[in-house]
């Protein structure tokens, strides 16, 4: 496991998601302002290093007074929290149905693919609109939305890794050695897949930012009162002129979260060995 | 680098519509490009109540009777109205030099199927609520028409000038039918309907037939823009002559910019925050306290610029209903002191629900969210919802809605019956307080016919209601609109911006 | 022949897929707190009067049949009326398809242009020093959303150097010839110069916003199978029968590389299609996107089911024809 | 005169920042019209030398010293658009895996296009006309019709006969075919390379033949040479090479080669196997020397150069080598069975049922199949492939449930499903698998891997550890070897580990599929040897699924011939052999 820290992207991908969980976890402590303390008469202030900026509001102010650089560090609270519930959740869905029916194969493996094909032709942002107007808003709606969208991704390529692994005859052997089915795929099949599992899961996770992102943006993801980025995007929209930074500080920050997962998820991909899996796919 | 790019913007803005390979967006002198927020759902007048697309409607088809700038009842395509003195028959005189935009001339038999066949017919028309008490209405002549009623109903007249009354062509409707009309309309207004792509674009043609007076500008487009910063950014890049509703704080940038020019009007419109008389506001001292703590001048200065007016009354200062020796102060330790009473602090906030709209009209979310934070200051906690205004009836009708919403009320007569008298009226759908002791004596003001105690009992009505907490009146609403300098515009005291009404200057 | 038989069996199967895509939308909006009846009626309506809607609506019978009813209307081609519009909820969707068709086309050509245009830049680069560096830059760019793009396009092109329209489809002031729906195919067909570059022109940021989302992964894997492909026999094979370098690009390796490309722009063109959404709304671009949000806004349910469905036959068709594609380039998958 | 010459030819790639030389110091000459076996084991850097010929190397690789010369042009300081207008016309190339060196994408007629239009026939219908006759010149039947087909359409043995085609089409003066017949069916070789031989002879061609197969260099060759760690270490007409051996290795190699007729012989094993490149490089004196049966203390220190006129040798002592006699006596066949059945076999058959919904297909593997294994007796299974004797294998293990039949095992049905069943036939069979790259997990340490049947039925930590040990010296394996994993070990040791994990709980029958296929002679003979001796010491039986019939006659006792999925011969392997009955057995015969 030592392997992958010697790659600049796991080792770039890495600090950017410890400066993220710095930011989510130590944000009371980091954080100048309450984030959602108002200042009605301080509202759109400039950053600190254009004219009339202050120190006291590092990136100014949005169009209720709210300090945006605190409100960025509660802002990444969300976000990582969703992406590392939801690609968890998403992996454990998709990786079990992944190993039931690539191992499996028969009937299950045909029920699965066929569940894998309808929710294919569904776009996920439309799919997760979908699911956000039944469930309503809030962040355990989001991280529940995601998991019902995105299983598929672990499933469609875990199924096609394990397939390949089952088929393996280290697999049959193990069987010939008298291990149960269980056993078989926990001891062989399993332990092949992880890296694979790891770097879709770690891509999932910049998925998952944006997902979150989008919903809350369109006023579908979490609560109002919660802090998203995707919030203070759409808030940043109606003051574009007066204070650009108010929409570009939130879309900077989701620019880096999913960057740092991507670098991660590249370099473990490379380093890892694992197949090509594209960000989307 | 923003500084920079910022004033780039400012350079930019000037120069834009001239320079590079943009197409050009100047509009012909006798044309106008309008940046509009919501589009018109529907091209059959009387389906659906829309405020939003009134002016727009306004400009196709013609109300049977219309309002002065005073807002009173005046002729319109009705040159006489005449109630009868039990109030069970309306006699009407209809003009004869009418024409609808298909050459056809409008009689007293259009009158009757748009607020009588249409109904019997079973179509799905909102004026079916208004037209209610209608048994018939009898044609005696192409320019008189007798309309009867099961019931007295005073109010007829009102309604034919309300959202929804307009007068549709018998012959056209019932030839290409109700769908066909819908994209199709034909009406008496002063445009007709070239094109319509849905939220995207309404072009009208000035009707040169029209009745009455000419308007000024041959062709209208309307844009649909529903985000508030495209808006901005349309007027200012030249897209647009103009566009309203735009952000209150975008209108001193914008009033800065050479060729442009900006309004803020207060209009007729309020904006208050509808209550519940049960639930987590059953106890009057939390819904004071809430009231108490709402620092309403800061929120004019924060979102209006300081123009829109701070309300201690259901009402608008210089309508009758209005008391202007009535004030409701900002006290946040009275507000504590009530909560405290009933056993609530900031270490105990009183728990509540709120819902507002986000986009409905300038700054609603802001607001909302201000108001959040002003009440957890003293010790409320409310949890913020943003509904669509459409899911707004269907809340109050399944009494479903939050303790609190952030409501807009447009009375575009001023008359205080239409304030408290529909605002707190529990039978009535806008009203969330149900309350039957307050609501019976609303419901009771409406019979009173003399005109000054009349105005007296909702005077009186209007103080109780805010000092029990019934409503909480915030501000009264302001217009913004921006437009080109050599754009002018009659304004209108219930905020219309008619394109009949627009000429360059 | 063999390409109908596929696209026949394709369709085949989509059935199956819709049928269940459509009873789990249906069952998934019926959960809704949201009564489509009351919604449907004036605010001032009576008690009485929305009951009597929910009776007409069929709201008042058991789910499966509800669906029955839904299903046999819509298979004629009735798919209710909006309740916020209230229109014909198929008139809707198609009067906004074309518009988002048109984009998604649009997108699709950028994103397949940048795509297979970087994956040979890519290709290029391999073993050279600038390697890891168009390698970082692809990653960074796979971290860029449409969304994203959208909102930096408004404010770079439009709001700061106001190069470029970014509301609408068209300029204000001109007339939709109305033909079909597709802005630049109306035009052409009406010989409108100044409408088709009006729409192109409109259609530039969105287009690119969204298809430059989508384009990274087709670099990457076109990339990818450029070097898998360059380690078969059959390359070694060309080359060890004297064949020029730029053919074995070009006629040997590409004809090969494209497949796995190919497979995977399919998929990407479904979630761009789904994009679309967002970047319509962005750029107010009238399409069955601002449509869609507009419904889930106003729990408009008639609109939701079918915009939805139409989503998902969209993206059915667009695999078919990817599947079409690919068989046409694959001859492995036609019989011995 | 000398068509092809390379002196001195040094070809190295760059090992852990050290040069590594894959070739060193070859000299080799080829004659116009004439044909040189290159034959070597892997590792020797046989095909090596056809990517040098035609500068197409692997990344990394290059010609670092020496000559290399075509009709008396330098090949390797050419310009690339001269060797390009050489290659494909005076020197053409013939690849080892005929499926995958065909364009899949592109039809035949394209490919062959392609090429002709290279060759520069400039119309598209004279080019159309030549490549049909290239087509029938090598025996394709409707070349017309072959022109419009994808390679995937086409047997492995066509795509050769169309690569053949492609680089006979231009006449050209050089061939070189890298290991032409290894991927074909035994009855495919045999027809492949009378093709080559009957085309070589037409045109006057001279052709480089690159292959391990000694004997088979031997035959259809005028010269071979013998390559051993990168260079030449004997040289000679091909008949003397075969017959009398001057090298060691030589000798070995042919020791090493169970005979198909004649007298059964025991199989001489060389120990260990090539050294690999890092080995190589730092080596000093003769290459084969810590191999070498006969080496001496100059071997050792001193590199023989190769010497000698027609026939020319590197070694020191090329008089001893006649001297190396064959290894031990081969066990007398059928003398250990018992008579008691272990295995019976009845009416057993599978189907396969493949295709969509739309389009069934069923695939009748295995008809209608009656055989036994007497406990102890080592019985062979033979067929080309496809010929359903892995899945008999694999039915017998249970891997495959049987569409109709019986399988008895030990007295017990278990062609049955249940859990019982299956307990009862991994307790008595075992299996070793084909391919040890896929049967060895590459994340598990080698004693885990051979104990894990232990694992499973709960065996703890210590007595693993000591099965563990004991088995790897049972294998002749180094302790060390248990703390490896797969991919550290070499082909021959994976192959012992398979087969250490199968023979941990000392089954009663092993079921081999294919285990010593693919794998070089020495270490084969290994191999066999070690299967011989765990033979004599367990006494199990033995399915041995091969379709190498040396092999089988070296080994087993009785043996089945299978064809589409039926026995059609079964009897013991010397009387089947030597007395076939079914014409397919014949044919099998007659192509090995």
């Amino acid at each position: 496991m030592i392997a992958p820290l010697r790659s600049a992207r796991v080792v770039a991908g890495l600090l950017i998601v410890l400066l993220m969980l710095v930011c989510a976890l130590g944000a009371p402590w980091l954080a100048s302002h309450d984030p959602d303390e108002q200042d009605l008469v301080a509202m759109l202030l400039p950053a600190v290093w254009q004219q009339g900026g202050d120190w006291a509001h590092l990136l100014g102010t949005d169009g209720l007074g709210r300090d945006v650089a605190s409100r960025l560090l509660y802002g990444a609270r969300v976000a990582m929290l969703v992406a590392g519930t939801a690609s968890l959740g998403a992996a454990v869905v998709g990786a079990s149905l992944a190993y039931v029916a690539g191992y499996l194969g028969g009937w299950v493996d045909w029920v699965i693919g066929r569940a894998i094909d309808v929710w294919m032709s569904f776009p996920p942002v439309i799919l997760s609109l979908i699911l956000m107007t039944g469930l309503g808003t809030g962040a355990r709606n989001v991280i529940l939305a995601i998991v019902l969208v995105d299983w598929t991704r672990f499933c469609r390529v875990l199924r096609a890794e394990v397939i390949v692994t089952a088929h393996r005859d280290y697999v049959t052997a193990a069987r010939l050695s008298g291990f149960s089915h269980v056993r078989t795929v926990l001891r062989e099949i399993v332990p092949a897949t992880v890296p694979l599992l790891v770097t879709v899961l770690t891509l999932e996770m910049g998925i998952a930012v944006v997902v979150e992102a989008i919903l809350s943006f369109v006023g579908l993801g979490v609560k109002s009162s919660q802090i998203a980025w995707g919030q203070m995007i759409a808030d940043g929209r109606d003051a574009v002129y007066q204070a650009p930074l108010a929409l570009l500080a939130p879309v900077g920050a989701i620019f880096l979260a999913v960057a740092g997962f991507n670098l991660l998820g590249d370099g473990l991909r490379r380093s890892l060995d694992v197949r090509m899996v594209e960000g989307r796919e | 680098m923003v500084e920079v790019s910022r004033r780039h913007v400012l350079q930019a803005a000037a120069i834009a519509p001239l320079a590079r390979g943009v197409p050009v967006w100047a509009a012909e002198p006798d044309g106008v490009t309008i940046g509009w927020p919501s589009d018109v759902t529907s091209w059959d007048p009387n389906q659906r109540f829309t405020p939003d697309a009134h002016a727009i409607m306004k400009a196709v088809f013609d109300q049977p009777l219309d309002q002065d700038a005073k807002l009173k009842l005046s002729p319109g395509l009705i040159t006489k109205w005449d109630m009868a003195a039990d109030a069970k028959s309306l006699t009407l005189d209809f003009r004869d030099d009418v024409l609808f935009h298909d050459g056809s001339k409008m009689t007293a038999a259009d009158f009757r199927w748009t607020f009588f066949e249409r109904i019997k017919a079973g179509h799905k028309v909102d004026i079916a609520q208004s037209m209610r008490k209608v048994t018939d209405i009898e044609v005696v002549s192409p320019t008189r028409a007798i309309m009867r009623f099961d019931s007295p109903a005073p109010t007829v007249p009102v309604w034919l000038a309300f959202l929804g009354s307009f007068l549709v062509p018998k012959a056209y409707m019932e030839k290409v039918g109700v769908e066909e009309f819908a994209r199709k309309p034909v009406g008496t207004g002063p445009y007709k309907l070239v094109e319509h792509q849905m939220n995207a674009r309404i072009v009208l043609e000035r009707n040169e037939a029209y009745w009455g007076p000419k308007p000024k500008m041959k062709r209208v487009t309307i844009e649909i823009i529903k985000d508030p910063s495209a808006r901005v950014a349309a007027v200012q890049s030249g897209q647009v002559d103009i566009t309203i509703n735009v952000p209150v704080r975008e209108l001193t940038r914008l009033k800065a910019l050479p060729g442009l020019a900006t309004d803020l009007t207060p209009v007729t419109k309020v904006i208050l925050l509808q209550v519940r008389n049960d639930e987590g506001f059953a106890d009057q001292n939390i819904r004071l306290a809430a009231h108490h703590a709402i620092d309403k001048k800061a929120l004019s200065a924060a979102f209006y610029a300081g123009a829109a007016v701070p309300l201690a009354v259901l009402g608008v200062p210089g309508s009758p209903g209005y008391l202007d020796d009535y004030k409701f102060d900002f006290d946040p330790e009275r507000a504590r002191a009530l909560l405290a009473k009933s056993g609530y602090s900031m270490d105990k906030p009183a728990k509540i629900r709120m819902a507002s709209t986000n986009g409905q009209f300038p700054s609603d979310y802001d607001i909302a969210r201000a108001i959040v934070q002003m009440w957890k200051k003293v010790g409320i906690e409310a949890d913020l919802e943003v509904i669509e205004y459409a899911k707004y009836f269907e809340l109050n009708r399944g009494n479903k809605l939050p303790e609190t919403t952030l409501y807009t009320f447009d009375n575009a007569t001023g008359d205080p019956e239409i304030y408290t008298g529909y605002l707190l009226n529990p039978k009535l759908p806008f009203s969330p307080w149900k309350d039957m002791n307050f609501g019976q004596k609303v419901i009771d003001q409406f019979n009173v016919a003399d005109e000054t105690a009349r105005i007296a009992g909702w005077r009186a009505l209007n103080r109780e209601a805010s000092e029990m907490g019934a409503a909480m009146p915030l501000l009264q609403s302001v217009l913004t609109v921006v437009r080109k300098k050599g754009l002018a515009v009659v304004p209108y005291g219930n905020g219309w911006i008619l394109p009949q009404a627009m000429a360059w200057g | 022949m063999i390409l109908w038989a596929t696209l026949g069996r394709r369709l085949v199967t989509a059935v199956p897929i819709l049928c269940v895509v459509s009873v789990l939308l249906f069952t998934a909006l019926r959960v809704l707190p949201v009564d489509p009846a009351a919604m449907s009626m004036p605010p001032n309506a009576t008690k009485e009067e929305i009951e009597a809607a929910r009776r007409e609506m069929g709201l008042d019978r058991p789910l499966p049949e509800q669906y029955g009813l839904w299903l046999g209307r819509a298979m004629r081609g009735d798919f209710g009326r909006s309740i916020h519009h209230r229109r014909d909820a198929g008139a809707l969707v198609r009067e906004t398809l074309p518009g988002t068709i048109e984009l998604a086309l649009a997108a699709m050509a950028v994103s397949s242009v940048l795509g297979l245009g970087g994956g040979l830049l890519l290709f290029g680069l391999r073993e050279r020093t600038m390697e890891p560096v168009a390698e970082t830059v692809t990653t960074l760019m796979m971290s860029v959303p449409e969304f994203l793009w959208a909102l930096l396009f408004i404010f770079v092109f439009g709001v700061a150097l106001q190069a470029m329209p970014f509301t609408g489809r068209l300029d204000p002031g001109m007339k939709l010839p109305g033909l079909t729906g597709f802005l630049v195919l109306d035009a052409v067909l009406t010989g409108r110069l100044d409408i088709l570059w009006s729409a192109l022109v409109h259609l530039v940021l969105p287009a690119v916003a969204l298809g430059l989302a989508f384009a990274p992964p087709i670099m990457r894997v076109l990339r990818a199978s450029l070097i898998d492909t360059y380690h078969e026999d059959y390359i070694r094979q060309a080359r060890l029968r004297g064949v020029s370098e730029g053919r074995i690009l070009i006629r040997h390796a590409l004809k090969n590389a494209v497949l796995p490309t190919l497979t995977l722009m399919g998929v990407q063109f479904g979630f761009l299609f789904g994009g679309s959404l967002l970047v319509e709304v962005i750029y107010s671009y009238p399409g069955m996107g601002n449509l869609m949000v507009d419904a889930v806004r106003n729990a408009d349910l008639p609109i939701i089911q079918v915009v939805g469905l139409t989503y998902c036959v969209v993206v059915l068709v667009i695999n078919s024809v990817v599947d079409g594609l690919y068989l046409v380039l694959n001859p492995r998958l036609r019989p011995r | 005169m000398t068509l092809l010459v390379a002196r001195r030819l040094t070809v190295s790639t760059v090992l852990g920042g050290m040069r590594a030389p894959v070739i060193r110091g070859l000299d080799l000459s080829l004659a116009p019209g004439k044909m040189l076996g290159l034959v070597g084991e892997s590792g020797a850097g046989k095909s090596m030398i056809g990517r040098a010929i035609a500068q197409v190397m692997p990344a990394g690789f290059a010609v670092t010293g020496g000559l290399l010369e075509f009709d008396g042009r330098d090949l390797v300081g050419m310009p690339a658009a001269a060797r390009r207008s050489l290659l494909g016309r005076d020197i053409a190339f013939i690849p080892q895996e005929p499926l995958t060196a065909l364009n899949p994408v592109l039809t035949v007629g394209a490919q062959m296009e392609e090429h002709f239009s290279h060759l520069g026939v400039n119309t598209r219908a004279e080019r159309l006309a030549r490549a049909i006759a290239a087509l029938e010149a090598v025996h394709l039947r409707d070349a017309a019709d072959l022109l419009a087909r994808y390679p995937h359409q086409l047997s492995g043995g066509m795509c050769q006969r169309v690569l053949i085609a492609m680089a006979f089409a231009s006449r050209p003066r050089l061939v070189i075919a890298d290991e032409p017949t290894t991927a074909l069916d035994v009855t495919i070789q045999a027809r492949i390379v009378s093709l080559m031989a009957e085309l070589q002879r037409r045109d006057g061609t001279a052709v480089l033949f690159i292959t391990h197969d000694l004997r088979l260099a031997g035959r259809i060759c005028d010269e071979v040479a013998v390559l051993y760690g990168g260079s030449v270490i004997e040289q000679g007409p091909a008949r003397q090479v075969l017959e009398t051996p001057l090298h060691p290795y030589t000798r070995c190699l042919q020791l090493a080669n169970p005979a198909l007729s004649g007298a059964r012989r025991g199989l001489y094993a060389l120990p260990d196997q090539m050294p690999g490149l890092r080995a190589l490089a730092g080596m000093q004196g003769c290459h084969f020397a810590p191999r070498c049966p006969l080496a001496g203390d100059e071997c050792r220190v001193r590199m023989p150069d190769l010497a000698g006129e027609t026939r020319r040798v590197a070694c020191w002592q090329p008089d001893l080598t006649a001297g190396i006699g064959a290894g031990p006596a081969p066990p007398a066949v059928g003398v250990r069975t018992s008579g008691v059945k272990l295995v019976e076999v009845r009416g057993l058959g599978k189907i396969f049922r493949t295709g969509s919904v739309f389009r069934r297909r069923q695939t009748r593997a295995v008809i209608d199949v009656d055989f036994d294994i007497a406990a102890g007796e080592f019985v062979a299974v033979v067929g080309e492939s496809g010929s359903g004797k892995s899945t008999l294998g694999r039915l017998l293990m249970g891997l495959e449930r049987p569409s109709s039949g019986t399988i008895r095992l030990d007295g017990r049905i278990v062609s049955v499903p249940g859990e019982a069943a299956r307990r009862h036939r991994i307790r008595t069979a075992q299996m070793v698998f084909q391919d040890p790259q896929s049967a060895l997990n590459p994340r598990r340490r080698v004693a885990d891997i051979i104990t894990a049947a232990l694992e499973a039925a709960g065996a703890d930590r210590a007595t693993r550890a000591m099965r563990a040990s004991a088995l790897l010296a049972e294998m002749g394996l180094a302790p060390e070897i248990g703390g490896r994993t797969p991919s550290q070990l070499s082909g021959g040791q994976r192959q012992r580990v398979n087969i250490a994990r199968a023979v941990c709980l000392v089954p009663k029958l092993l079921v081999a599929d294919e285990i010593v296929s693919g794998l070089d002679v020495s270490i084969q003979a290994q191999l066999l040897a070690l299967l011989q001796r765990l033979r004599r010491d367990h006494a199990f039986a033995m399915l041995f699924i091969s379709h190498d019939l040396s092999v089988v006659r070296h080994l087993c006792d009785r043996v089945l011939v299978m064809y589409q999925g039926a026995i059609v011969e079964q009897g013991p392997v010397e009387q089947v052999f030597a007395r076939p009955l079914h014409a397919y057995t014949r044919s099998l015969l007659a192509a090995a």
